[in-house]
């Protein structure tokens, strides 16, 4: 009950101007708090249930908070808190700009209390007014910042997303609510569906909640709309937003449909693994960062739809063990994706509101002009590079574990294919591993390619300590997953009373997915392991007598001074990767030759190159072209000429007369 | 009883006032008061019917239940608010010379007239009335439509008036069918045109000549309400009048229209339903899906290619009129539902649209998209208003206008599943073509020299409020309202 | 599990550890006389790598200006983590405590640690070398795990266990059975341990050319003690690739019981192995020209291609008969 | 029933109701404006003598108003109104070129068969002995909207949409022996502000366009010219 009063409190961030950054964020904060203390308290104990007097006459929007509510509840309680936190500092520099603040406030506030709402709806109704409210204040927030053409473009096309993925799921629902005879989610619940209409329900809730959490090739959207919001919210967008949608799906499809089909985990699956790829892919080719971070969650999302595919597999072919341990592993990892991309995000924001550069090529350095951002971005990048013992890791092994018990499927393809996705996964993280070195090495490591760069200061203190909170997140989750997972245990339960997976049973130390001799992970020892050997041998090379440090200028091949130019560039790390991955973007490539007009002589060359999405010429633009071309014809029609005009009215009555007798 | 007489005679005394007084400095508030004064005489008469039921005057000639009285308070309030910003807006107009003060006088009064019209058709109980009635609406707007006098706007009143004109005489061939079937089983065929005998009598009518009948009055009536492919005045009349006009007119004229189509409808399905050996008992209603349908989706597609701002919400008046008359044509309690609400919201979802409109168009100084830039900046309140109205009208939660859409697909999906499709395609299409249009108005920043304007903001954020209200919660006197009408309508009610 | 996560366990898994770390460069050295020797030159002594690493850890540190903090600690975090690695592999014996920690998905995951602080590391002066290092590294690395995680979860899933003692233990029980699926998965591991040493044809690890050294590009400005822990690292990340490759696909004579004799026993088997391992790959290396960067993705697939062909042949061949 | 039964006032309602049907063919036959006015008086004054006769014939004492309504509004005001008009904007001598005329004499035939066909069934159901001239009426009705459709001249196209409401008169006095004088009172109020406004009409598109072609009036259109030419190129 305390999260619906966060709401209302979100709804009351909402004042003027200068007493935005007083009052605004610290109500904020206390919704998230409420928030994560009213989803920890339903986590560990049971569901509560209430009505709100709005709503339809005969439908009174009803609320419920189960485990699995209180887990997203938890999940965006707590980026909340930690953009509530940032906030103050970071909306400094809109203060004497000309954006209005109480927009930002207003819609800021909306935005939580929509994502709230949605979480803890118990009818469909309501989960549909939350969901738009939360589409719609967010799509406020990606224009905030409305004076450049290409933030209005991105606004315009998230809106247009949400709005068709949100009528998709609108659907999903009308199905399951002709069925079970009620829009409320127990009516849903009990309904039995004819396979046919579950599939169609199932094909709609994807379709939608896919478009929202950025599915390939749904996600146009996400890459444009995510780096030109505000960077706070880029935070909550990219790490809550798109759990919430990942909690509509779960929410749908294990809830509420109930009974699964194999073949719906496969496209699930096969859906999940190609946007994992393609998101990593893609983020690899990206010098915003913003952009970039953004096609990052694509690719997270991409694996957490891939744990969930296989726990729909599990499910699907009574393996009920198997699929909560799925299960299990997509939320963790929606969990650890929310706590380290916000990090990155908020990290993000920070440099950008320090160098006032978006682009990578234009950074550099960094770590040193900001040591505490540049720490807590890296424990960031080591945590979504999924590399132990940070948070990914722990959830990407348990997917990975997951995956591996393929082999107790019946189905001969689905024993390979589900290894196949599995190497895919490992070729994503890897992936996520090169692009993080190339985003941290060139953002942070090396020389600042620019004087905003060279010129960055500490920001301020929230702002720092929001990042320091979330990094000490990532490790906490990532050090001790099984203290984490094992409050997670109430979730398969409170979804059709799954069996709880044994992954904690051997205590606080240790992960083992199945059983102690198939697969174990001590993530804490691991750590005792690491910091043993760094101390160990940090003492034999200091303890003897210190030698000092010797600061030179690094090698230059004897050709003069290094320049910051001289370094490897953001598109030049990217380049072995895009010769060999070609056909996956629309490469547009140019090389123009600067000669002398005297001398014919070569005095430079113009490097350009472009970098697109296929999806838009696949998928967009034809839909987008279509459309106006219907317009057009139809325009036709309205040619102007009243007697042509008259010549309608006339045939429509002789037709309709015709048609009657 | 006398609530209704008060509710016709205001806006009655009010035109032959406004007509006859000449040079009235003080004409927009007279307006406003007239208008306000017929609001509150209307929800008297609304209180009244609701405690004691439908109201039927002594010699039958006007009959008051929930559907319409719902309607004529709506109208009423609409018409106030709406004067309320006609009055600084009309006297921008006047100082920038686009009128004088004689069509000040005429417009003033058509107001009125307009006004009493639309509520004359609403609470008549004579189909031949309505009729005249309706008439007398496009008679009363048509001389506003060219009130400034442009080639443009006497074209676009030419094209208005006779469309219409030629439409609603289609009406009143519908309309002597009616009284003719009526005639053959009546004694006494002097209330052969009164809507609660016809109603009475339905199930004996004969079907064949109700159907003709019905034709000529979807024809008819369809063209008023804009149905595609009838529409094509509306989007000339709208784009070239006054705003305050348009807002009137798309917020009221074509609910009082598709009121009229439904209550024909009523008696069509009473008689179709009742006779043996009909083909398709539910003509009526197939017929006004076809062409709801049809006129969502064609508006939806204009809605795309507009380069004139009111032009492109009228486009979206004839949307949301498309959706409506399908949700009718469903039939049902909880169409029927959704369609009333609809239409409520609608109502005051579009004049709010429209008067922001006009005071943007006015900041402009053009109503051309491509040159009304920035209003964000330029006057927030304006600017936000346009934006949140449009939101409201594309079918966004929390405003109402998403119940009702809500409650209509679930609707569509119990009987008709794969309509939904359409519907849903046909939303977003809408929806895209008009956030195509407004972001570039709304956002960015200002072109040189752009200043604000002494805006009257209240009548939009009163209705964008009611709007939110109903979206969250519909008041329960209101629901029950409604579900009195539905059973009307439908014949029972979702309560 | 709690059976053999006693003192006696942890003491024999932390000698184990010191062992691996201190063989490594011994390793190194007898692949390096190998290599003299097959091509005709004077080989240096078998403890050079030691002399090496001892003459680095006294010299002066030199570090660039424009090195960040990360530049002084990422070798002591590639080596700890190399360490760690190390210390999870049977060497000679099963069944012991450290084995537990970390199951073989968690060994790629500590490797891929240690990757990416190198190549953080080779970023961080902003010299146009490290950047390039960096690129190539990771590039190699992102194509060649899928492979090596599909090569052993086709292991993983013949042994029905992911932890390596397991499955070692697996494979002892069973005894000798000629597997199609291993072959293939063995081809696999022995291409990806290659490119992932940087060892020819993928990388050369004693060129200093600028345009074709990967791993040395990284670590080019290292001085003294941190391009010790560098170069150990990196001699224990061969070791590690040796002892996976033969501790897996031919397990004979490792440790059960933690008898002493058993445990000599073991480490006899694992000089042999690695011996000979260490034979085949001098060979390969002599004979085999360093190929383009761009060629290396067409070997990696190979790789792949071999790990698919093992996972198929497992699914088709062996879990149906 | 044989039309010979039919007494001589029945039989007179009868020819009367033929005579408007010709006139409305002699409407959409005639090019010349004030021979269309005319035709219009003409037919209003024929209406007017019919519903006098189905008076005599039903009895019906206020279809003798509703006569006399009609002859004063249809038959005397109006065409005067129309005719001062055009004089008034020197158009007499104006002569309109329709597209085709002979099928649009035969489209017009065409359509009087339809509106037959559609009023068969109608016509079984009413006992009095006007009702075959439903039929009639509605093809006034259709044929007053061809006439509107073909015609580029405001004043043909407000003499067509008079035409229509002549069919409609019409319509409802053979049926139904009239609607309620209440409405019938309101119907020709309408009427005549109708043509009120329609006289102001004429001079106001005459002031924006300087001629009363409709086909002018197509400034506001969706397509723009250039976009057609792309249509028939691409």
């Amino acid at each position: 009950m305390l999260s619906l009063l966060s709401g209302l409190v979100g709804l009351g961030a909402s004042r003027y101007r200068s007493l935005l950054r007083l009052v605004c964020f610290p109500l904020l904060g206390l919704s998230g708090l409420a928030a994560a203390t009213g989803g920890l308290l339903v986590l560990t104990g049971d569901a509560v249930a209430a009505q709100l007097p709005l709503g339809l006459p005969w439908l009174p929007w009803s609320v419920r908070v189960d485990a699995l509510s209180g887990f997203i509840l938890l999940l965006i309680g707590v980026v909340v808190f930690a953009v509530a936190v940032f906030g103050p500092g970071y909306t400094r520099e809109f203060l004497h700009g000309r954006h209005s603040l109480s927009a930002l406030g207003v819609f800021t506030g909306l935005f939580v209390a929509g994502m709230q709402l949605v979480v803890i709806a118990d009818d469909a109704f309501m989960f549909m007014v939350a969901w738009e409210l939360m589409s719609l204040s967010s799509y406020f927030l990606v224009a905030f910042q409305h004076e450049n053409a290409a933030n209005r473009r991105a606004a315009f096309l998230y809106l247009l997303m949400a709005h068709v993925g949100g009528l998709a799921i609108l659907l999903g629902y009308g199905v399951l609510a002709a069925f079970g005879g009620g829009f409320t989610f127990e009516a849903m619940r009990a309904a039995e569906l004819p396979a046919l209409w579950a599939g169609v329900a199932f094909a709609l809730a994807f379709f939608g909640f896919g478009m929202k959490a950025g599915l390939v090739p749904l996600h146009a959207w996400l890459p444009e709309a995510h780096p030109v919001a505000p960077s706070h919210i880029s935070a909550l967008m990219s790490g809550v937003m798109l759990k919430v949608a990942i909690y509509g799906f779960v929410r749908v499809t294990f809830d509420l449909i109930g009974t699964l089909q194999v073949d719906w985990g496969v496209i699930v699956l096969l859906v999940g693994s190609v946007s994992a790829l393609l998101g990593v892919l893609y983020a690899m080719q990206q010098t915003d960062i913003k952009r970039l971070l953004a096609y990052s969650s694509i690719e997270n999302v991409g694996v957490i739809f891939m744990a969930l595919g296989l726990a729909m597999i599990f499910l699907a072919s009574g393996q009920p063990l198997l699929g909560s341990l799925g299960l299990i592993a997509a939320l963790y990892h929606a969990l650890n994706h929310a706590v380290f991309k916000s990090l990155l995000f908020l990290g993000a924001g920070a440099v950008i509101q320090q160098t006032h550069q978006h682009s990578l090529e234009h950074m550099g350095g960094l770590l040193k002009r900001l040591p505490y951002t540049g720490t807590f971005f890296l424990i960031g990048c080591l945590s979504i590079a999924s590399l132990p013992p940070f948070n990914g890791f722990a959830s990407e092994w348990l997917t990975l574990q997951t995956a591996l018990q393929g082999v107790v499927l019946e189905s001969g393809v689905l024993r390979i294919v589900i290894p196949v996705t599995a190497a895919m996964l490992a070729l994503t993280a890897a992936l996520g591993a090169m692009l993080f070195v190339r985003l941290y090495g060139i953002a942070f490591l090396g020389q600042p390619r620019t004087r905003q760069a060279r010129q960055a200061h500490l920001p301020s203190f929230g702002m720092r300590a929001a990042q320091g909170l979330l990094a000490v997140l990532c490790l906490l989750l990532g050090v001790l997953p099984a203290l984490a997972i094992d409050v997670m245990g109430a979730i398969p339960q409170s979804l059709g009373g799954l069996p709880e997976p044994g992954i904690t049973g051997e205590g606080w130390l240790w992960l083992t997915p199945v059983s102690p001799a198939v697969a174990s992970y001590s993530a804490p020892l691991v750590l005792l392991g690491l910091g043993l050997t760094w101390g160990l041998f940090y003492l034999l090379l200091h303890g003897r007598k210190e030698q000092p440090l010797r600061r030179v200028h690094p090698w230059d091949c004897g050709f003069g001074p290094l320049s910051p130019r001289m370094q490897y560039t953001a598109t030049a790390f990217a380049q072995p990767v895009r010769r060999i991955f070609q056909p996956v973007w629309q490469l547009d490539e140019k090389v123009e030759r600067l000669s002398d007009d005297k001398s014919s002589q070569l005095t430079g060359l113009r490097h350009q190159l472009l970098v697109t999405d296929r999806s838009w010429g696949l998928l967009y633009e034809p839909i987008g072209r279509w459309v106006l071309r219907a317009a057009r014809r139809l325009a036709l029609l309205q040619s102007g000429n009243i007697r042509t005009y008259l010549s309608y009215s006339f045939f429509t009555l002789l037709f309709l007369l015709w048609l009657i007798t | 009883m006398n609530a209704l007489f008060a509710t016709l005679l205001i806006p009655l005394l009010g035109t032959l006032l406004m007509a006859v007084v000449p040079r009235c400095r003080i004409a927009g508030w007279v307006n406003v008061a007239f208008a306000a004064a017929t609001t509150a005489a209307s929800i008297v008469l609304a209180l009244e019917i609701f405690e004691s039921g439908p109201l039927l005057s002594p010699g039958k000639f006007f009959y008051v239940d929930a559907f319409n009285v719902y309607l004529l308070v709506l109208t009423a309030f609409v018409a106030t608010t709406t004067a309320i910003f006609s009055r600084p807006y009309m006297d921008h107009e006047l100082a920038q010379g686009r009128v004088n003060n004689r069509r000040m006088r005429l417009y003033h009064a058509m107001y009125q007239g307009f006004l009493f019209t639309m509520l004359l058709a609403l609470s008549t109980n004579n189909l031949g009335i309505l009729w005249v009635a309706l008439e007398g609406a496009t008679l009363a707007t048509v001389l506003l439509v060219s009130l400034y006098r442009t080639p443009e706007s006497v074209e676009a009143a030419w094209k208005y008036f006779i469309l219409c004109g030629v439409g609603i005489a289609q009406a009143l061939f519908g309309t002597v069918l009616l009284y003719f079937a009526a005639a053959s089983v009546l004694t006494s065929a002097e209330d052969g045109l009164l809507w609660t005998t016809l109603h009475g009598i339905a199930g004996q009518l004969d079907p064949t000549v109700m159907s003709i009948a019905f034709v000529f009055l979807l024809v008819g009536y369809g063209t008023k309400v804009g149905l595609v492919p009838l529409h094509n005045w509306l989007p000339d009349a709208h784009s070239e009048g006054p705003t305050p006009m348009s807002a009137v007119l798309s917020g009221l004229l074509l609910n009082v229209a598709l009121y009229a189509v439904v209550r024909t409808k009523m008696l069509v399905d009473g008689a179709l339903a009742a006779a043996p050996n009909v083909p398709q008992p539910q003509l009526a209603g197939y017929l006004m899906m076809a062409f709801g349908l049809l006129s969502f989706l064609v508006a939806g597609l204009f809605l795309h290619r507009q380069r004139d701002i009111k032009r492109m919400f009228s486009y979206s008046s004839i949307e949301h009129m498309g959706l409506m008359t399908f949700a009718f044509g469903l039939g049902g309690p909880l169409a029927t539902f959704a369609a009333l609400l609809h239409m409520t919201l609608h109502s005051l979802v579009k004049s709010a649209i429209f008067v922001t409109v006009g005071h943007a168009t006015h900041i402009a100084g053009t109503q051309a998209i491509d040159k009304i830039r920035g209003l964000i900046r330029t006057q927030p309140t304006v600017g936000w208003g346009l934006l949140l109205g449009t939101a409201a009208i594309a079918g966004f939660p929390p405003f109402g206008l998403f119940v009702s859409e809500f409650l209509l697909l679930i609707a569509t999906m119990q009987s008709w599943p794969w309509l939904t499709v359409v519907l849903l395609s046909g939303l977003a299409i809408a929806f895209a073509g008009l956030f195509r249009n407004i972001h570039p108005m709304v956002y960015g920043n200002q072109p040189e020299g752009q200043t604000p304007v002494k805006a009257n903001m209240l009548p939009v954020y009163l209705h964008l409020l009611l709007a939110l209200w109903f979206g969250l919660a519909i008041p329960a006197v209101l629901a029950q309202w409604f579900d009195q009408a539905t059973q009307l309508i439908a014949g029972k009610g979702v309560l | 599990m709690a059976d053999y996560l006693t003192l006696q366990g942890w003491l024999l898994a932390l000698l184990q550890t010191a062992l691996f770390v201190t063989a490594a460069p011994l390793l190194v050295g007898w692949l390096r006389l190998l290599k003299a020797r097959l091509q005709n030159r004077s080989a240096p002594a078998l403890t050079q790598p030691y002399r090496d690493l001892s003459k680095l850890f006294r010299k002066e540190v030199i570090v660039a200006d424009t090195a960040s903090p990360l530049f002084r600690a990422a070798p002591y975090v590639v080596f700890s983590a190399t360490v760690v690695t190390a210390a999870v592999i049977p060497l000679l014996a099963v069944h012991l405590p450290t084995a537990a920690i970390a199951d073989v998905i968690v060994l790629v995951g500590f490797l891929a640690l240690a990757r990416f602080f190198l190549a953080l590391a080779g970023m961080d002066v902003g010299t146009a070398f490290g950047g390039m290092g960096s690129s190539r590294e990771m590039t190699i690395a992102s194509l060649a795990e899928p492979a090596m995680l599909m090569a052993i979860f086709t292991l993983t899933m013949t042994a029905q266990s992911s932890n390596i003692s397991h499955a070692i233990d697996f494979l002892l029980a069973q005894g000798l059975v000629l597997r199609p699926s291993f072959m293939f998965a063995l081809l696999a591991l022995l291409l990806v341990a290659v490119a992932e040493t940087g060892r020819i044809p993928v990388d050369n690890p004693t060129t200093h050319l600028e345009l074709t050294m990967v791993h040395e590009a990284m670590i080019l400005e290292y001085s003294g003690r941190h391009l010790a822990l560098m170069e150990w690292a990196a001699q224990l990340k061969l070791m590690i690739y040796g002892v996976l490759i033969a501790n897996i696909f031919f397990p004979w004579g490792i440790a059960v019981e933690s008898t002493p004799t058993a445990l000599l026993l073991g480490l006899a088997a694992i000089t042999g192995k690695l011996m000979l391992l260490c034979v085949v790959l001098a060979v390969a290396e002599t004979a085999l020209a360093k190929m383009r960067l761009f060629r290396v993705p067409g070997y990696l697939n190979l790789a792949f291609l071999f790990a698919l062909l093992g996972m198929l042949s497992h699914v088709i061949l062996e879990v149906g008969a | 029933m044989n039309f010979a039964q039919f007494t001589l006032q029945e039989q007179g309602v009868v020819i009367l109701a033929a005579l408007v049907l010709f006139t409305s063919f002699s409407l959409l036959a005639q090019t010349r404006i004030i021979a269309c006015i005319h035709a219009f008086a003409w037919q209003g004054a024929l209406v007017a003598a019919a519903t006098a006769m189905v008076a005599l014939v039903a009895g019906q004492h206020h279809l003798y108003i509703s006569a006399l309504i009609t002859f004063a509004l249809k038959a005397v005001l109006i065409p005067w109104v129309l005719h001062r008009i055009v004089v008034k904007l020197q158009i007499t001598r104006e002569v309109e070129t329709v597209v085709n005329p002979s099928l649009v004499l035969l489209a017009a035939a065409a359509l009087v068969a339809f509106s037959y066909y559609v009023a068969l069934p109608v016509e079984k159901l009413s006992t009095l002995a006007t009702r075959n001239t439903i039929a009639i009426s509605m093809a006034v009705v259709l044929l007053g909207m061809l006439m509107m459709v073909t015609r580029r001249q405001a004043i043909t196209q407000v003499v067509g949409f008079m035409s229509i409401e002549n069919g409609l008169f019409f319509a409802a006095v053979v049926s139904t022996h009239g609607m309620p004088m209440v409405v019938e009172l309101g119907v020709a109020f309408d009427l005549l502000v109708a043509t009120v406004i329609f006289g102001v009409f004429f001079f106001q598109i005459r002031q924006s366009i300087d001629s009363l072609d409709v086909d002018r009036l197509s400034r506001l259109a969706e397509s723009t010219e250039e976009e057609e030419q792309q249509d028939n190129h691409g």
